[in-house]
């Protein structure tokens, strides 16, 4: 059965996330719209994984973040999560 | 004296080439304006030139589209100016709704710089009145964000009209899995709108317009300009 | 005054001794920070500047020599250009993308800081074996890319470059970036701050604490903990360096900017205690003044900070306003942060209260350190290797040797980059040995950077020379007249005796070398500490050399693509037996070791002298140099490039009774291929006679390259297979075709 | 109070995930991970939003998405979500 597990990448949260600012000042608030007060962007991830279970289908994913270097631990956090079966 | 004006967003970057070709290769008057202009009047044709609006943040073209001086653009497309957006300046119009379709990442997932095969499949566009259907063109593209998608069932629609009008082939016309740099549906390189004076390409062609930097001597990007000029002066 | 936990790195006992005897006093923690940062190797090169004296500066073409951010030379008709080079070796190896990144924004920002806009970029790579190696391929390939993003984005094209693998780069991989700008002489801008009363201005990215302790990082070994003892890795920000690009411009020709300089290693504090140095001033700091990212950075992080996309601008007083409306107009944040005075003070206050008062005198001139120097045991080993043996067939080793990384095309790479942008390139890369640039007086310059690890960890002082060697062949291949260089020298921990003995004997290779060619060094960059803890390994010695060179009229540009089937093919030079660091000795059979090759510069420059009469004259139509693989892979490229075969006969290439092998993948120095017709062939013999050693080896012809000895045929290769080997070997390394 | 809002812009089916594919067939099954069955690759944007409620907070987002074409409808689908109060 195929599980759904999400990942998101992103900059860790104490460097800068350049393309965040740029939007966030060019385009939402010289769009108008003042009540944004702060844009981060990521990288989603969507695997659909062939486990016994959404523990086994996580614990794969997060294996292979691991291993293969989905992300790079230096620079980026990476947090995954499942989503239920599909 | 025809004007025309190259739009500076920042994070443009071929805005001091076009320019440069037009003045001294072209031999046409053209200056850079600002993208918080509110005001082209006087200018008889605008570019969008290359680079990198806003750092392609988001999505390549997006934040530019938004840009003051679009406005003004707007208008002098609805009004029959010639409007040519070239690599940047083409995302720019697509997104600022100039020109149908989208832009998506290259397939290679690589950005790409080199010289390819272009044929002419319309001359319909005031940038493509001196050259004849199937002329087989070199100019270098350099993009990250180049693939040309629309829906299919649309595509039939712009072929009918007409609107596209230049797709990556080989040396001989032939659209293939090899001659496609970017994985551009049917190697489309570049659209126009239906009344033919909005063109949009992902190629440069004022990286193409003097033969000493063509690694064939050839200067094919001269044509999309003096075609833009032969209309204007004729307007 | 806050400070927490603020560890010192760098400083030695001794050295802290030091500046309590120049100071007269106990320095504070603040100040003792300071000079930590500036004390580094990074920022005072104390181990290497008593060595790198030897390096001839002067020429008459040279506007300015090292000590600046670049170097600049003399192009003719009011124009200059400038030159740098810098690396990001260690940021790049746990941080890839980022690192290399960043790497191509700290050079730019050293041309931008003369006043001069960049041009033109190089990169020199190393990275550990790509084909083996799943952590060598993931360098490689977000090296390439954060290259590729950075330099796109500014529109500064990437026009050539080299690449090298070799196990030593394994967990070190070296990232050289080199930076080429361009402007009137008098457009010109120094890092000096030498007018009391003008104002000093941050401009770009605020402040954080992201790059703390950079410096004293790259002045280290890698260690387990090196991924995780980064404070904050740094973020790239293309988009915003373009906008300090044109506004930077556009801020000198109000023509009120009296001084520049970027934010590198060491931060504000080093960025203004040599702007007041040099200018013979002092600086009065008001920190409060520097705009943050976070509210919380206490004194000690805002002073050491390297946080990126940052320039200082001492600006004429009374004019200031004129200057931030430009970073006004770009929307780029700015403050005014000092006042240069005619103290010799770097002064730090906050809202009045001094912090820190120190002598720039003292922060800006680290003490000398004099290093130990000791020949290793593995060089006199290395040079007892045996002869591996003569393999049978020698059809596959030239396929091997051309798909072998180090040599094949770098297609994979250079495609990545926009090398068109500034609509400057004549020769681009992959076209000929060194790229051509048109510059706006009409005349045209060519560029390369080279190195040869292999060569150098062999005989270092050789090694160092042929890198420079290389580089001037490349531009003499081109047609160009060589004008001056920059170094990069990438060596291990300066404290190893060993080591420091490989870098002292590189650097006397390339002084003696470039002072027998008459050719000035304007500047370089010394990287020490590029080994690990992990493999106990040390980098091989790396020097990376740029050089630039001048072609006076389009008609001597000269490509390496075989021109006319039926023309002659002329190898000048004599070819030796010197296999040492070969790739054919490396790749083919595994040995490391045996006789690397040597310079001889009388020979060199008669070479170089007549290659370039011969362009000159009109009389040649391509050529190429020898270099990674030997005669064998350099004509293979020909044909590659041409589209066209040719038929050799080496026993007619000068060498005394050298093996077949030796002939074919011999990587001597000195050497050039070259393409002549009917018409012209014996004038080139006339000039090349009494001058160089010469031999017409062949004729281009259709279809496949062969080579015999007299009638009897060695090999035959067609061209689309010697295509296949080279053009996606790395690609295929890559695992996309 | 700032509501977190997040939007998640992927390409439609008819545009493929040319990154996912290559995530998939160079790097994961490569690598050993014949589990995952397949991969799509998204953009995450993490808006935080001043505004009375978590609903005000998503309505707005929902606006500026569509006006300032933060996605291109011609190729992408945008999904937006809010993840409580900050
Ligand atoms: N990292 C790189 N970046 C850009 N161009 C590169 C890179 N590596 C190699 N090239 C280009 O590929 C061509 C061959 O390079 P190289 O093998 O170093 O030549 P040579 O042996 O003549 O020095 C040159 O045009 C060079 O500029
Ligand atoms: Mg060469």
């Amino acid at each position: 059965m195929a599980h759904l597990v999400k990942v998101v990448i992103e900059n860790k949260a104490s460097a800068r996330d350049p393309e965040g600012e740029t939007i966030l000042k060019d385009l939402l608030i010289k769009g108008g719209y003042e009540q944004v007060k702060s844009v981060r962007t990521a990288k989603l991830l969507k695997m659909w994984v062939e486990a016994d279970s959404d523990k086994d289908a996580k614990e794969i994913v997060s294996k292979l973040c691991d291993e293969l270097r989905v992300y790079n631990p230096v620079a980026h956090t990476c947090s995954i999560s499942v989503e239920g079966e599909e | 004296m025809m004007k025309i004006s190259v739009i500076q967003f920042p994070g443009s970057n071929c805005d001091f080439d076009t320019v440069h070709v037009l003045n001294n290769v072209m031999k046409v008057r053209a200056d850079l304006v600002w993208y918080k202009s509110e005001d082209l009047r006087g200018y008889d044709a605008v570019i969008l030139p290359g680079g990198f609006s806003y750092g392609d943040r988001l999505r390549a073209g997006i934040i530019a589209a938004y840009s003051p001086v679009m406005r003004e653009v707007k208008k002098m497309a609805e009004d029959g100016y010639p409007v040519l957006g070239i690599c940047n300046g083409f995302q720019i119009l697509v997104e600022a709704g100039l020109l149908p379709g989208a832009l998506l990442r290259n397939s290679s997932l690589k950005f790409v710089c080199k010289w390819v095969n272009l044929s002419v499949v319309s001359n319909k566009s005031v940038f493509t009145k001196k050259l004849r259907e199937g002329d087989v063109l070199k100019m270098p593209i350099a993009h990250n964000e180049g693939r040309y998608f629309i829906e299919e069932s649309d595509l039939k629609e712009y072929y009918r009209k007409r609107q596209v009008v230049l797709k990556y082939t080989d040396d001989k016309g032939r659209v293939s899995e090899l001659s496609n740099p970017n994985g551009s549906i049917d190697g489309i390189a570049g659209i126009c709108n239906d009344e033919g004076n909005v063109l949009g390409l992902m190629p440069h062609p004022e990286r193409a317009s003097e033969g000493l930097l063509s690694p064939f001597n050839s200067d094919d990007g001269r044509l999309v300009f003096s075609s833009m000029i032969e209309y204007m002066s004729g307007r | 005054m806050v400070v927490q936990n603020f560890i010192f790195v760098e400083l030695t006992e001794e050295e802290i001794k030091e500046a309590r005897r120049m100071l007269g006093r106990e320095p504070n923690t603040l100040e003792l920070a300071m000079i930590d940062a500036e004390w580094s190797e990074h920022c005072s090169y104390k181990s290497s500047k008593s060595i790198l004296k030897l390096l001839p500066t002067k020429g008459p073409r040279v506007v300015i020599g090292p000590g600046y951010d670049a170097g600049a030379i003399d192009v003719g008709d009011g124009y200059v250009v400038t030159l740098h080079i810098e690396s990001h070796n260690h940021p790049s190896a746990i941080d890839p993308y980022g690192g290399a990144a960043t790497g191509i924004g700290g050079v730019l920002r050293d041309i931008l800081c003369m006043g001069t806009r960049p041009i033109a970029l190089l990169d020199s790579l190393r990275f550990g074996n790509i084909e083996e190696s799943a952590h060598s391929r993931w360098l490689f390939r977000h090296v390439v890319s954060g290259i590729s993003d950075y330099g796109n984005c500014v529109g500064v094209p990437t026009i050539a470059g080299e690449v090298e693998f070799d196990d030593c780069f394994e967990r070190n991989c070296l990232v050289d970036v080199v930076c080429l700008g361009l402007s009137k002489i008098n457009d010109l801008v120094l890092a000096e701050a030498k007018h009391p009363g003008d104002s000093a201005i941050l401009v770009g990215g605020s402040t954080g604490r992201d790059g703390i302790h950079g410096v004293t990082f790259a002045s280290r070994v890698l260690t387990e903990k090196s991924d995780k003892e980064r404070s904050a890795v740094q973020i790239p920000d293309p988009f915003m360096k373009k906008l300090i690009i044109e506004a930077t411009l556009e801020a000198i020709a109000t023509g009120h900017v009296r001084g520049l300089k970027d934010l590198g290693g060491g931060g504000i504090t080093c960025g203004l205690s040599e702007m007041a140095d040099k200018g013979g001033c002092g600086i009065d700091l008001e920190l409060s003044k520097v705009h943050l990212r976070e509210k919380d950075l206490d004194p000690v992080e805002i002073m050491i900070s390297e946080s990126q996309e940052r320039m200082v601008f001492i600006v004429e007083k009374g004019h200031e306003r004129d200057v931030c409306e430009v970073f006004e107009k770009y929307e780029l944040p700015y403050s005014i942060i000092g006042r240069v005075t005619d103290g010799g003070n770097l002064i730090v206050r906050i809202k009045g209260v001094d912090l820190a008062n120190l002598p720039v005198k003292i922060v800006a001139n680290a003490p000398i350190i004099l290093r130990k120097a000791i020949e290793p045991d593995y060089i006199k080993r290395l040079k007892t290797v045996g002869d591996p043996g003569i393999p049978k067939d020698l059809s596959p080793v030239l396929l091997k040797m051309l798909s072998c990384p180090s040599i094949a095309s770098k297609g994979w790479v250079y495609e990545q980059y926009d090398h068109e942008v500034g609509i400057r390139t004549v020769v681009k890369p992959g076209k000929g040995d060194a790229s051509v640039l048109r510059l706006p007086n009409g005349s045209f310059l060519a560029i390369k950077v080279d190195g040869n690890s292999k060569h150098c960890y062999i005989d270092p002082y050789n090694g160092a020379a042929g890198c420079l060697a290389e580089a001037c062949r490349n531009l003499v291949s081109v047609g160009a007249e060589p004008l001056a260089f920059v170094d990069h020298l990438q060596f291990g921990d300066p404290g190893n005796p060993e080591v420091f003995w490989t870098f002292s004997e590189a650097v006397r290779g390339l002084s003696d070398f470039s002072k027998a060619l008459g050719l000035p060094c304007i500047g370089g960059k010394v990287s020490f500490y590029n080994e690990d803890i992990v493999q106990k390994m040390a980098i091989k010695p790396s020097p990376a050399i740029a050089a630039i060179g001048r072609i006076e009229r389009q008609e001597w540009i000269t490509t390496m693509n075989f021109k006319h089937e039926g023309d002659y093919i002329v190898i000048v030079g004599e070819t030796k037996s010197e296999m040492g660091g070969s790739e054919y000795y490396e790749y083919i059979h595994g040995v490391v070791g045996g006789n690397a090759p040597k310079v001889n510069s009388i020979k060199e420059k008669a070479a170089m002298d007549s290659v370039k009469e011969a362009i000159r004259r009109g009389i040649v139509k391509s050529v190429h140099d020898l270099s990674k693989g030997g005669m064998a892979v350099a004509l293979a490229e020909m044909c590659m490039s041409g589209g066209m075969g040719a038929s050799i006969d080496y026993s007619k290439v000068p060498a005394e009774n050298l093996r077949v092998d030796e002939i074919l993948f011999s990587e001597t120095y000195g050497r050039f291929l070259l393409e002549v017709d009917n018409a012209h062939v014996n004038e080139l013999l006339e000039l090349m006679r009494k001058r160089v050693s010469f031999g017409v080896i062949g004729k281009i012809e259709e279809g496949s390259l062969d080579f015999s000895f007299g009638d009897k045929r060695l090999l035959s290769i067609s061209i689309e297979d010697l295509k296949d080997a080279w053009t996606n070997s790395i690609s295929r390394c890559m695992g996309e075709v």
